[in-house]
Parts: structure tokens; C-alpha cells; sequence
């Protein structure tokens, strides 16, 4: 399988990452991806953070399209 | 539903009690408006843990920030019988002191304004992906929370 | 009691855009501040009975509209954790796309702000000896009365 | 008698009286005095006016002072 997504990280969750975009094997959910994500990078339990798939803020496990956009989006502190 | 044109909030940098200045200064041909209401966030040099903010770093997720930030607009004026609306947010690194937040609503009773002004900025503290990493004066840093 | 401090609230003539900046650079150096509600009021052009309004003539009890406001002030600091409150009122002729009124709060947090700016405007408008001539386009005049 | 009131009229009540400030005989209470402005003015019955005594807005009949300043205060409209 080729298909991929495009993962990108912002804030705090971008600093345990290390990286701000990358693009990773496709994963169908986004409870699966979350799981895959903890375990690649223990440290993001200690981080609240919320996904977006092609820029909509999700709430509940969301199928992840083959090349969707998918975002890890820490607590907002604009303003 | 017709797609409708997404304007850009963010400007590089503090902003700047001049170009707030501009901003109500031009309102002043628009005479059926009788009341200006703007809110300004300015950056607070807070103690944390006996270290001093020195200045926040802002980043957002700018294409998720503007369309949310174009449903909000459009909420808002659907809601409220507003004359115009301008919103600005800072990105990048704006030092304690200095304004990240500007928001400026008008409308002909003062009522809409001030309940639109106050409406707005809830919504951007509460929807919109921006962080803000507060700088501290030894360079160690945390990322801010908004708190209610 | 001991008698508080009357500070002056009127300037002659209309406020400039320039004079708000001027106002809002100064708190650049309030480091504490984290949050600035302005309320601006501008004059409207209205159509009453087919005359539009030009200007408005304002006038006060000065010594009166001083000691109220001195009142109203001291029961604002005593209501919100302002870090600082400025109040500016034009006398004379304002003319239609002017500003006649300046509210400049702020504060730590933005509730104490944004509540207080409004809690000013509105005993300003309901509470101090001030009038306001509406001048039409043809020169007649009618005194406005402030609706809610 | 020789005990004189200021007078201080603003906003339509001093167009209607045709001066700003007067200076009066002495009349006892505010009641007594709105009664005196009406006769001399019976415009003013058109008019809803407040009066202050010495600066201070009263809301029931007051005794007036010898001295005392007086203010006409028709409907606020500030701002």
C-alpha cells in the first residue's frame, strides 16, 4: 500500500514530535492514528489534544480518507 | 451554499496604536455609524513560577483559523445589526506590553457593537487554532492556556 | 469622607483618532495589563422628518457632570479590578462621522474591562448633565434625548 | 427681602427662558419655585425638566437655601 497522509502538528504536540509536517502510511481511523501516534511518542499522553481532519475539528473516531489532511491540535491560547 | 471569500486576520508582529488610529479614522465617513467598540490584547509580563513572560509567540494553523474564523464572521453579522467589523491576531513574537489582539466592531446603536465586540473575542480565545508560547526571561518557555 | 480628586473629562470640539493612539501607546508600559475595551461614540447622521443631522452641539453642567463623574468613577474602581480607566466627552460642535466620546478601560483579564466600559457608557449617557443639540442640514435644531 | 437664587438653566429649558443665568428673589422650596418658572414661562410645561439644588439632583420637593444654586436640568443626552 502507497496511499499516505499528511499529518500536521502545531504547538506543544509539534515539539514532542519533533516535526511540524510529515506524511505517514494511511491509517483508516482517527482513533487508530491517535493509538499508532502514542505509541511512536510515549510523551503525547501528557498532552491534551484534539484532531482536525481536512481542517474540521473532530469529536468522535473519524474514517481518515486516503491523502486526508489530518491535524493535532493541543489546547487553543490565541487572543 | 455559495462559497464565501475568506479574509485574512493575521499580521506579522505587534500591532501597532497607529494602525488602530488608521482603522477608526476611516470609519469616519461612514456617518450612519454611531458606536465604535474595540477590544485590544496586549501581552501581561505574568510570574510564573518566579520567572517573568517576557513575550509570547504566536503560530497558528492558518487555513483552519480563517475558514472558522469566516463562519464566525458571518454568524456574527447574521446575529447582530452590525456596520463593519475588523478583526487582527498577531503572529510571531510580540513582546509584553505590546497588542496581539485587535477586534473593532460599529454599528449605528451602541448595543450591537459592544455585545458583537465582546461575542467575537470569546470565539476567537475559544475556536481559533492559535498557541501562544509564553517566553520567559531565562528563554525557557511554557504554552499558554486560555483560562475562562 | 475625604474629598477625591476632580479629574476633567471635556475637551472642546471632536476626538481624533491621533489622540485615542496617543492614549493607547502610553499603556505599552503597563506590563500588567492583559486587556483594553474602548468604547467610542460618533456622531450619526440621522433623518428626522426628512432633515439629516450635521452636527451635534453639546453642552454640560460642568461642576456637576465633574462630581458625578467623580462618583461614577469611584464606584467602578470599587466594582472591577481596573488597572486603569480614561474618559473623554466633547463639548461644541461635533459634526456627523466625528467622535464625541472615548471609554478606555483596562485590566489583568478581559471581563473586568469589557464590563466596566460598558457599565461607563451607560451611566455617562443616562447619568451626566450633558446635551446635545441635533443641528440639521438646513439649520434648524431639535435637543436629542437618549433612547435605551 | 434682599435673598437672591442662582439660576442655572440648560439644554431647551434655557432657549425657552431665553438666558442661561439668572439671579432670583429667594422662593422657599423647588416645588414652590417650578411653580413661579411655569407662571413666568408657561412654555416650559411643555418641557420635562429635573432640578438640581447645588449640584445635587433632587427627586422630591427641597427647602432651597438662601444662596443656593439652582440648576433646570431637561432630559440627559450625552454621549
Amino acid at each position: 500500500m502507497n496511499a499516505t497522509i499528511q499529518i500536521m502538528a502545531f504547538g506543544k504536540v509539534a515539539e514532542i514530535i519533533g516535526s511540524v509536517n510529515f506524511t505517514m502510511q494511511h491509517i483508516a481511523s482517527t482513533n487508530l492514528l491517535k493509538e499508532y501516534l502514542l505509541q511512536l511518542f510515549p510523551e503525547l499522553s501528557k498532552v491534551k489534544f484534539a484532531m482536525a481532519v481536512n481542517k474540521k475539528l473532530i469529536t468522535t473516531d473519524t474514517a481518515i480518507d486516503v491523502s486526508a489532511n489530518i491535524a493535532l491540535l493541543p489546547p487553543f491560547s490565541g487572543g | 451554499m455559495e462559497k464565501k471569500k475568506v479574509k485574512n486576520i493575521f499580521v506579522e508582529g505587534p500591532i501597532a496604536a497607529s494602525f488602530i488610529a488608521d482603522d477608526i479614522a476611516k470609519h469616519s465617513t461612514k456617518k450612519n455609524i454611531g458606536a465604535h467598540s474595540i477590544f485590544l490584547g496586549q501581552v501581561r509580563n505574568d510570574s510564573i513560577n518566579g520567572q517573568e513572560v517576557k513575550a509570547i509567540e504566536y503560530t497558528t494553523y492558518v487555513d483552519m483559523a480563517l475558514e472558522k474564523m469566516t463562519e464566525i464572521r458571518e454568524e456574527i453579522f447574521a446575529k447582530y445589526p452590525l456596520t463593519c467589523m475588523h478583526i487582527y491576531h498577531s503572529l510571531g513574537s510580540i513582546k509584553a506590553g505590546e497588542i496581539c489582539l485587535f477586534v473593532f466592531t460599529s454599528s449605528e446603536r451602541r448595543r450591537a457593537a459592544t455585545d458583537a465586540c465582546n461575542e467575537v473575542v470569546e470565539r476567537i480565545k475559544n475556536e481559533l487554532p492559535v498557541w501562544g508560547k509564553e517566553i520567559f526571561t531565562d528563554n525557557t518557555h511554557q504554552w499558554k492556556e486560555n483560562t475562562i
